[in-house]
């Protein structure tokens, strides 16, 4: 019996079937909604015009056709697969004839670039901030403690609302809607990138953040009254060391833990994030697409995010040892 | 201070226009195609024959300059085209480019996105060029209005140039960005993520059909921009920043926090009621009259409108700044002067008599614009020189709540000690009321509805939905009462196009969709007088005075009916910011409407003057 | 290998138990007991001792005769019956009366938040020992004084309002409460200073010989085990490689194994030090996957056939022992010679 | 362990034990009081044009007239929103609907999270597996899509209670792995083999012994629970897919924001509401950190008065 | 061992006994935990009125029963005050090279220097000290550094040389701690403490639950290294058997209170207090199967402790006097030769007979002065 018999396969069956599952759910649910296709997009197309019911009637027919919805849903379901391991996604009905798979990979790495940003510096910031709290408790501690509980609860689309009147309103230093000039990785291009992305990138930080810091406090807070830590001090280590090597990095395993499961969270705060401040990213394109009744959008999109945590969280659990030494996989 | 466009064109030369969405589809101007989506582009780009303008209701020149002739039996149409217009790349346009746009259409499906490729196989025989300029379409029985196809108000069958589509294999997935446009502007950059869209005017202005109404050679900003910041707060914000000149619409509040940030902001009227009154729609309360019995009683439905008080829904709910219209006919100039203040219209409705329980009853109020002037006059507004119904409409439905309750009283709805009203079979007369908050009239028409009933002792629950959820349900038939728009007659005055789909052949039970049968409503109203009617305008002209008057008997039996309770027209605060960018279309200067996203949104844009960066 | 079921309490037959654990990116089986046998009579009650240092896999035999484990090979007979193989019902209705367990830590034995008198009360009720509120309170009183304490002093208490002694001899009385055959220890006493330790040992004493209930006591004090045991096996890395009558094995320990825990036991007598030098294990998993002997590596008596064969179990000197110096079949020149180099005595 | 008789000692105790707790309680007191005091509210849930629209806080409002048609004047505490209603007897019908929803989710979502975590925990093998992987394969589903979705599909039916039934619904499997973890552990724990060998069932073992274990754990997985609850709500009824017309925290904020109330100014109808949410989740936080510290045996034991002997 | 052994075994003892001077000096210390728990004060006296005074180059055994406060003398001898454990009164001095030092008023600066350099702590729990997720040789050298200079690997260099020495393999130094039995944490936990050449090493219980073969391999190391740079060694322990193997001295400690120091031999020979008696009577014996009891009823609890003696209410021997007053730690007169520490007693009703190795007293027939 080797490991991988024992552990990884079974755990790369899991992902397999965690993903099978969740994209069957994500075929059925948009197919439930009442809101449907093809009258979208008649809606769309017949807009202001009085239209001969002969023509409406043969407008739905090549709407159908051209979607791909003829047949009965278990048929739609088996040819959904063989588009897909085929690598294609489909048309999209809100954006006929756009493919999918060209959509998403426009608005993915707008999404990829701000959510690693954000996740990652939250991540760090969030613990570092958190653990110094955790460790020097008192007062000034208590106060930025206050500020983070307070912040926590508050929506995502207040605090992006309230940066975007105060940073495009009344002081108007940034861009209300993604600006993006030049070509990709030009000094143009990455100044106005930076620029556009910052309000977005703060306020995912500042919600992200305030977790993180409830979070790391708390672990590092039940860490301090550990007995490693304890001899440590005694012992007279210094006190950088002990915050870094003995209570930080003590955290790690459930923060970890949480950084992979927590892309799922995030996903949610982008979608309104980026509609609030016109940023062209995945989120935008998703809530677009769920009105719409744009079933392979939201397909795709939700794929996308379904294998992005499921890898994530194979990735931790395959990486625990790393994390922590002690433990064993069962 | 950076500035927040995305294109680097000097200002001077450049108008920013509000983006009405998000274009999902990139870098594809085939609009004949499936991938179609006009808004904006069809005013810069395309050129149908003729526009239709919904202010005046005015024909106005495009591709042709002088209205189609008929043959006398509807059969025969003859289209003469200007000489004077040429293709971007210099090709002079003319009878070919006809023909060949209506045979391809004809014989390509794919290419119908307007609906064209079924109305040409339904009644077209053949098209011939006579000349270089003027062509002749054979008709397989009469049809009046045959030339509506290529007729914009919003879109029409948009000229294709034959030279370079001969060329071209595949049509259908031919993305057209390179020309030639026989439109003032060429596409020149557009974002990839859809946000916005960059055009530049022709190098030969004098050739195009805009420049030549406006009698300019060199009319028209050099450049334009269509860009979508977002919600209303976001549009006034770029307003104020000046990065944007000319938005689509906001909501009352915003737009007044605009006019006190930014005192080159502008929308149709210079002072109150400011917005642009006069998009041929309105707004109204829809029944159902397949799923809920109660609303199949005309006395009711008559109770329900007599209970409600216009004057205050009007000015409490709508801010005073939309025309009242008491059936869904805008109240445009043009309209209401075919219309409401037609003399056989207008006589008929001052001495219209309802039954109210045995007694005759006159509901009609023809003070209500008149109040509504005062109203502003309180509130300390300026208001037009123009007189009080020009600005605020047709009269309306008395607030008698007395004879309202008669009405129901009268059909077995009892009241209790708290006056609330119960159905004749003992439960609480209750209903609910549907509407989308993002279609911001109809959602305050819905509101001050609500209110009002429950004032008047119903129980109304309001429904604020999600727009795609609002317009999923009402194409099942999943609503009681709901509040749309809709216009039942088009900006000339014609009714058929709009009426004919009430009629009862395109009945569908719910909850199938309406439109099964391709007409239909999503009120399932089914009326033979109505189909009468409908029958008899068909072979009409839509500028046969018989048509008119079978139209306006139309509207009658419909008001008598109260099958829908009409209550305002559309506005939009259209709003231009005359801060690099003057002369747009307004109250004072109303040759042309000013929804420059409409096809004819050309002449808008092409009126344009620079007051310099 | 085949003990006497029948007239046994608990008879373990070549019990064995493997663990495979994944640490990191490699993998270890683990044989924790590796072919186990013993027997508890039945004529007469007896406390039985496993022994041994710590990690030799008493307590995962523990585990195993309670059931709380499952064997991977081998047999296991309670009053002749075959007990690995019940089923609920059989377990609930009849084992678990029979046989029940001690733990190690008293408070760790009950839960923190919970009334410690619950654990007794549940215990009679749900075995339908009695079943008036007046024969349960009863008999829960008749245990408690069989340990020396009484309901009114323990009634309304939590676990941590008790001293040490006292949970643990509540965990005895719990035990008792279904009058069990069999009571199953581990390490009772390893957490309790020397003076808890022997009132809890005393105890043992004079349930075996008042209530004839037999216990199976593990431990790694040896002196406990001494004072109250009769028998005793001494485990080894999973093996039992010595077994035999307390005094015997104890008293003139044969295999080296059980020699040097004999030594290791700090008598507290300033006059009596610690004798030869102290061997200590390594990583514990090194000495399971050893072939041959376990002990091999640390034998002072090592030869060269202890490190690539497994000894057999010898009767010898009124006992049993797991060790190649005891032999028959290994040349008997060797086997002085290997003892003389351990210093060891024969 | 709370039983009903000592819950006012203990939350006395408490309240002298731990100023998180203090803090917590007065604030949660504060805020049940303002969704009490909506049963007292002089004007109906849904009803609008109750008052002059957007006055600011303060402001002297005319609020109806007396039996002799007099107008009657009285000031608004928070002033009144776009459509005529007072906002601080709004906010009151806000936290109360909120509550219920927030309230009904996080007892679903617990429910099932804790009876599923502990039954997989207990029962091992092949009940877990399976149940473990249909646990994974939700919790990879983006949930505030899917909760778009399905608001959707509901046609903005949804009620009250509705939404709060649905938000428990998709809340579960994310504690229920946390609560499986908790007794995978307590499962090795000697008193749980104590508990088996004094004859209980699998389900008395989880039920009486395990259950008392989770509860600090509960409590913070409850406050999450609330703020996850509440923030889809929010989200949901920002987006329009809510009841709009029904006050929670979330449609206040909708209709402040609809009426542009940050571009107006008229930041008096947004704050309440936020300041509610704010409340709502910092107190329960507090409250958990205070109960949880409360619990913690290292704590107990001093507090009970016992050495460790 | 044989008589020669033990003689010579006591004539070191002596030797030490006579050149030291003293390390540690404590004086009416008083180390109470005050609790704040519902706003209520709680006072655990967990050591009250204690002086004793430890010499240099000895092995000082703190011995008696789980609760009466071996602990927290350690840490307050430590200068570890950390709340809610509070100096109540007393002082404990240091003495090394260079004139006396406060223990109980270290500064952080005084704590650097003095720390792991001069004085050093084995806690109770050692096995669990040590980081889990940090390899040995990270933790050597984070707790080199943190008192004096040196670079990683001048410190792992030195982390291997002297567990080398110590007999522990290298490969150790690679592990984590839970690669490690719970009898070599111990040690390595040990080697951290001593790495530097403490002075004074404190060490809490370092063998409980450890098997006998792991503890006597711990036991054997300390005592190496005691010896190697003859420091000072505090051993803790409540096992009787590790006492008498290991420690020159020996105090009992009672509820908070010392009652009985004496060398270890006196201690073991002639215990005159009866909870001395009581404790190393019960304990079991290879080779004796014969019944011994535990020590009748429970420790006191110490936030409530019994006026008077506090070991009353379980001694056989108590009289009103014993109820009354608290009887004072004095030297017993005519024991030892003079030259050593005196062996000092606390109780009324000492007991002066020879425990005979192997002769069991039943509690019964503990003599009774009333
Ligand atoms: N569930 C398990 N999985 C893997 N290994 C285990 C498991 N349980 C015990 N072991 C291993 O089996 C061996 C024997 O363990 P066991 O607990 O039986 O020893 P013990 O003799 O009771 O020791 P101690 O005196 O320390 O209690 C040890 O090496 C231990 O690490
Ligand atoms: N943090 C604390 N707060 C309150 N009381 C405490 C605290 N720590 C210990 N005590 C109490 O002080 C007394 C002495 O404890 P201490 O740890 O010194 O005992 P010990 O002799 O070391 O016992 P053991 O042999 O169990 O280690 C005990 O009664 C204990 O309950
Ligand atoms: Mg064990
Ligand atoms: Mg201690």
């Amino acid at each position: 019996m080797t490991l991988l018999q024992q552990f990884i396969l079974p755990r790369l069956l899991q992902w397999v079937i965690v993903i099978v599952v969740g994209i069957t759910i994500t075929f059925l649910i948009p197919r439930l909604s009442p809101v449907n296709p093809i009258q979208q997009a008649l809606a769309r197309l017949t807009q202001f015009q009085a239209l001969e019911p002969e023509a409406v009637l043969q407008l739905k027919e090549q709407l159908m056709a051209n979607y791909g919805l003829e047949g009965s849903i278990v048929e739609q379901y088996f040819r959904f697969w063989g588009n897909l391991l085929g690598g294609d996604l489909g048309p999209s009905f809100g954006a006929f004839p756009q493919r999918v798979n060209d959509m998403i990979g426009r608005a993915l790495p707008f999404t990829v670039a701000l959510l690693t940003f954000t996740t990652i510096m939250g991540w760090i910031i969030g613990i570092i901030v958190g653990t110094l709290a955790a460790y020097y408790p008192g007062r000034l501690t208590n106060l930025v403690a206050g500020v983070m509980i307070v912040v926590y609860p508050v929506p995502y689309f207040i605090i992006a609302f309230i940066f975007l009147m105060v940073f495009t309103y009344y002081i108007p230093f940034f861009p209300l809607i993604g600006v993006f000039r030049g070509e990709p990785f030009e000094a143009e291009f990455i100044a106005t990138y930076l620029h556009s992305t910052f309000l977005p990138a703060v306020t995912l930080l500042i919600t992200g953040l305030s977790f993180r810091f409830i979070m790391a406090r708390a672990l590092g807070t039940a860490e301090l009254s550990s007995d490693h830590v304890q001899y440590a001090t005694m012992a007279g280590l210094p006190d950088n060391r002990l915050m870094y090597s003995y209570v930080a990095r003590n955290t790690m395993l459930p923060q970890v833990t949480d950084l992979g499961l927590s892309m799922g969270a995030i996903f949610s705060g982008t979608l309104i994030t980026e509609a609030v401040f016109g940023y062209p990213g995945l989120g935008d394109l998703l809530l677009q697409a769920i009105y719409q009744a744009d079933y392979n959008v939201v397909m795709g999109i939700t794929l996308l995010s379904i294998v992005g945590i499921a890898t994530a969280s194979l990735i931790v659990d395959l990486s625990y040892p790393l994390v922590d030494p002690r433990v064993r996989y069962r | 201070q950076p500035s927040g466009l995305p294109v680097d064109v000097p200002r001077e030369e450049l108008f920013v226009m509000d983006q009405i969405f998000r274009w999902s589809v990139i870098d594809n101007y085939n609009v004949w195609g499936p991938a179609s989506g006009t808004p904006h582009r069809h005013a810069l780009m395309f050129e149908t024959l003729w526009y239709l303008d919904q202010e005046t209701g005015n024909i106005m020149s495009g591709a042709s300059n002088e209205p189609p002739v008929y043959n006398d039996d509807y059969t025969q149409m003859t289209v003469t085209l200007v000489d004077s217009l040429k293709w971007s790349d210099g090709e002079a346009f003319n009878a070919d480019d006809l023909v060949y746009t209506v045979e391809t259409v004809w014989n390509t499906p794919e290419l119908s996105f307007g609906g064209w490729h079924a109305q040409f196989a339904d009644f077209l025989e053949s098209v011939e060029k006579v000349d270089d300029h003027t062509v002749t379409f054979t008709l397989n029985r009469p049809a009046p209005r045959f030339h509506k196809n290529f007729e914009a108000r919003w879109a029409g069958l948009y000229m294709m140039p034959e030279h370079a589509f001969s060329q071209i294999e595949d049509l259908v997935n031919y993305t057209y960005q390179d020309g030639p446009y026989l439109g003032l502007y060429a596409p020149v950059e557009m974002d990839p993520n859809g946000f916005w869209n960059l055009f530049k005017k022709r190098d030969d202005p004098q050739n195009t059909a805009v420049c030549q109404y406006h009698m300019n050679e060199d009319c028209g900003p050099g450049y334009v921009l269509t860009i979508l910041y977002g919600d209303s707060t976001k549009k006034v914000i770029a307003m104020t920043r000046g990065e944007l000149d000319a938005f689509m619409n906001v909501d009352f509040e915003a737009f007044e926090s605009l006019l006190a940030s930014t005192p080159t902001a502008k929308s149709w009227y210079p002072e109150f009621p400011w917005a642009y009154p006069n998009e041929t729609s309105s707004r109204l309360i829809r029944f159902n009259f397949d799923t809920h019995e109660w609303t199949n009683n005309k006395d009711v439905r008559w109770a329900l409108a007599l209970s409600l008080d216009i004057v205050q829904l009007q000015t409490e709910y709508i801010g005073g700044v939309a025309k009242v219209v008491y059936v869904n006919v805008p109240y445009t100039p043009k309209l209401a002067e075919l219309y409401y203040n037609h003399p056989r219209m207008q006589e008929w409705v001052e001495n219209l008599e309802i039954d109210v329980a045995g007694e005759p009853y006159k509901p009609y109020d023809g003070t209500v614009a008149d109040r509504i002037g005062e109203w502003a006059d309180e509130q300390g507004y300026a208001q037009p020189a123009e007189t009080a119904a020009a600005s605020y409409g047709s009269g309306w439905w008395k607030y008698d709540t007395d004879t309202a309750a008669k009405l129901l009283e009268h059909n077995g709805y009892t009241r209790d000690g708290n006056g609330d009203w119960f159905t004749p079979e003992g439960e609480r007369f209750s209903f609910s009321i549907q509407a989308a908050p993002d279609e911001v009239d109809s959602f305050r028409v819905a509101n001050a509805a609500a209110d009002m009933w429950n004032d008047f002792g119903i129980d109304v629950e309001l429904q604020g939905l999600e727009r795609s959820v609002w317009s999923a349900n009402f194409e099942t038939g999943q609503f009681e009462t709901d509040a749309p728009w809709l216009s039942f007659v088009l900006p000339d005055g014609d009714g058929w196009p709009q009426m004919r789909s009430y009629h009862s052949k395109y009945y569908v039970p719910a909850p199938e969709l309406h439109n099964a049968l391709g007409g239909g409503t999503p009120a399932r109203l089914v009326d033979p007088v109505l189909d009468e009617l409908i029958d008899a305008m068909e072979s009409l002209h839509p500028q046969d005075p018989q048509n008119l008057e079978l139209v306006h008997q139309y509207l009658q039996h419909w008001v008598e009916n109260m099958y829908y309770i009409s209550t305002v027209s559309f506005k939009k605060f259209v709003t231009w910011n005359e801060l690099y960018w003057t002369n747009p279309p307004s109250a004072e200067n109303d040759v042309y409407m000013p929804l420059y996203w409409f096809q004819g949104g050309r002449f808008s844009i092409g009126g344009l003057e620079s007051l310099g960066g | 290998m085949q003990t006497d079921r029948e007239h046994s309490l608990l008879s373990v037959e070549s019990l064995q138990r493997v663990f495979v654990t994944r640490e990191g990116f490699t993998t270890t089986r683990l044989e924790a007991v590796a072919g186990a046998s013993f027997a508890i009579r039945n004529d007469q009650p007896e406390i039985y001792t496993l022994a041994g240092e710590s990690g030799s896999g008493k307590t995962t035999l523990a585990r195993l005769v309670l059931g709380l484990e499952h064997a991977t090979s081998g047999n296991m007979y309670y009053k002749g019956r075959d007990v690995l193989h019940l089923t609920n019902k059989e377990r609930r209705d009849w084992f678990l009366k029979e046989v029940q367990p001690i733990f190690q830590d008293p408070f760790a034995t009950f839960s923190p938040l919970k009334r410690i008198d619950s654990y007794l009360y549940e215990t009679t009720r749900n075995y339908k020992m009695a079943t008036t509120r007046e024969g349960i309170d009863a008999h829960v009183d008749e245990a408690l004084h069989a340990v020396g304490l009484s309901l009114a002093e323990i009634r309304g208490r939590y676990p941590n309002e008790l001293s040490g002694g006292q949970a643990q001899r509540v965990s005895v009385a719990r035990a008792l409460l279904t009058r069990p055959s069999l009571l199953v220890a581990d390490e009772p006493v390893s957490m309790l200073d020397a003076s808890l330790r022997m009132s809890i040992v005393n105890l043992f004493r004079s349930l075996r010989d008042d209530y004839k209930v037999s216990v199976l006591y593990i431990t790694h004090d040896l002196t406990t085990a001494y004072y109250a045991a009769d028998r005793i096996a001494i485990m080894l890395r999973g093996w039992v490689v010595e077994s035999g009558p307390v005094e015997k094995v104890l008293g003139e320990p044969l295999h080296p194994y059980t020699q040097n825990l004999k030594n290791a036991i700090p008598e507290a007598d300033p006059e009596k030090t610690w004798e030869g030098d102290a061997s200590l294990a390594v990583m514990d998993t090194e000495e399971y996957t050893r072939t041959g002997c376990r002990y091999a590596g640390r034998c002072p008596a090592v030869m060269d056939i202890c490190k690539t064969t497994v000894p057999r179990d010898i009767e010898v000197q009124g006992r049993s022992v797991k060790c190649f110096l005891y032999d028959e079949e290994v040349p008997e020149a060797e086997r002085m010679q290997a003892m003389a180099n351990g210093g060891l005595v024969a | 362990m709370f039983g009903i008789v000592g819950l006012f000692t203990n939350i006395r105790d408490l309240m002298k034990f731990s100023g998180a707790f203090r803090w917590g309680f007065i604030v949660l007191v504060f805020v049940f009081l303002m969704a009490g005091l909506s049963w007292f509210s002089p004007y109906e849930e849904d009803h609008r044009r109750d008052t002059p629209r957007g006055k600011p806080p303060l402001t002297e409002i005319s609020i109806g007239r007396d039996d002799d048609g007099e107008r009657i004047y009285a000031r608004t505490l928070l002033g009144t929103t776009s459509q005529g209603q007072d906002v601080f007897w709004q906010l009151t019908f806000a936290v109360r609907n909120t509550f219920l929803i927030a309230g009904t989710a996080v007892f679903i979502g617990r429910s099932i999270a804790i009876l599923l975590g502990m039954l997989t925990g207990y029962m091992g093998g092949v009940f877990d597996r399976v149940l473990s992987t249909i646990i994974d394969s939700l919790i990879v589903l983006p949930r505030l899509p899917l909760l778009i979705l399905i608001a959707a599909i509901l046609r903005g039916d949804i009620t009250t209670l509705g939404l709060g039934v649905l938000l428990g619904i998709m809340d579960w499997a994310h504690p229920s792995k946390r609560y499986r973890a908790q007794v995978l552990s307590l499962r090795e724990r000697e008193f749980t083999h104590t508990a088996v060998f004094s004859g209980m069932n699998p389900v008395k073992v989880v039920v009486r012994e395990h259950m008392p274990f989770l509860v600090p754990f509960l409590l913070a997985d409850v406050v999450s629970g609330f703020l996850w609850a509440i923030g889809m709500e929010v989200t949901l009824a920002y987006l329009g897919l809510g009841q709009i017309s029904v006050p929670t925290i979330g449609s206040l904020l909708y209709w402040g924001n609809y009426y542009n109330a940050l571009l107006l100014n008229q930041t008096w109808v947004l704050i309440p509401a936020i300041a509610a949410a704010v409340f709502t989740v910092a107190g329960f936080y507090m409250l958990s950190q205070g109960i949880t510290h409360y619990l913690d045996p290292r704590t107990r034991l001093t507090r009970l008065g016992v050495s460790d002997s | 061992m044989s008589p020669e052994a033990a003689a010579s075994a006591g004539m070191e003892q002596a030797r030490v006994n006579e050149e030291a001077r003293n390390v540690v000096e404590a004086e009416g210390l008083k180390a109470w935990y005050i609790t704040q728990a519902y706003g209520v004060e709680r006072t655990v006296k967990a050591v009250d009125d204690l002086t004793l005074s430890i010499r240099e180059g000895e092995i000082y055994g703190i011995a008696g029963e789980s609760g009466c406060g071996k602990s927290t003398l350690l840490k307050a001898l430590l200068g570890e005050i950390v709340s809610p454990l509070t100096i109540v009164g007393g002082k404990v001095e240091y003495e090394f090279d260079a004139g006396k030092i406060d223990a109980l008023k270290q500064t952080a600066e005084d704590r650097e220097a003095i720390r792991w350099r001069r004085v050093s702590y084995i806690p109770q729990g050692s096995m669990h000290v040590l980081n889990p997720v940090r390899r040995i040789r990270d933790t050597f050298h984070d707790f080199i550094a943190a008192h004096q200079e040196t670079t990683r690997e001048k410190s792992i260099e030195m982390a291997r040389s002297y567990l080398q020495e110590l007999g522990l393999r290298e490969g150790v130094l690679g592990n984590y701690p839970h690669q490690l039995s719970g009898g070599m944490r111990q040690r390595v936990t040990i080697a951290l403490a001593t790495i530097l050449t403490p002075r004074l090493i404190f060490a809490d219980e370092p063998t409980t639950a450890l098997d006998v073969v792991v503890q006597r391999g711990v036991i054997e190391l300390l005592k190496e290294v005691q010896q190697r740079e003859n420091s000072t060694l505090v051993l803790v322990t409540h096992d009787m058997g590790v006492h008498a193997n290991l420690t020159n001295r020996v105090a009992v400690l009672y509820a908070g209170n010392l009652v009985e120091e004496a060398d270890t031999s006196t201690i073991f020979r002639r215990p005159r207090h009866p909870y001395t008696r009581y404790l190393i009577e019960s304990l079991p014996r290879m080779g004796d199967r014969s019944e011994r009891v535990g020590i009748p009823g429970r420790p006191p609890a110490l936030d409530n402790p019994p006026d008077g003696c506090r070991f009353h209410p379980r001694c056989p021997l108590a009289t009103d006097i014993c109820r009354q007053e608290v009887p004072p730690l004095l030297p017993v007169e005519g024991i030892g030769n003079g030259t050593g520490p005196p062996h000092r007693v606390a109780c009324f009703h000492q007991v002066d007979a020879p425990l005979e190795a192997g002769e069991i007293e039943h509690a019964t027939e503990m003599p009774h002065a009333d």
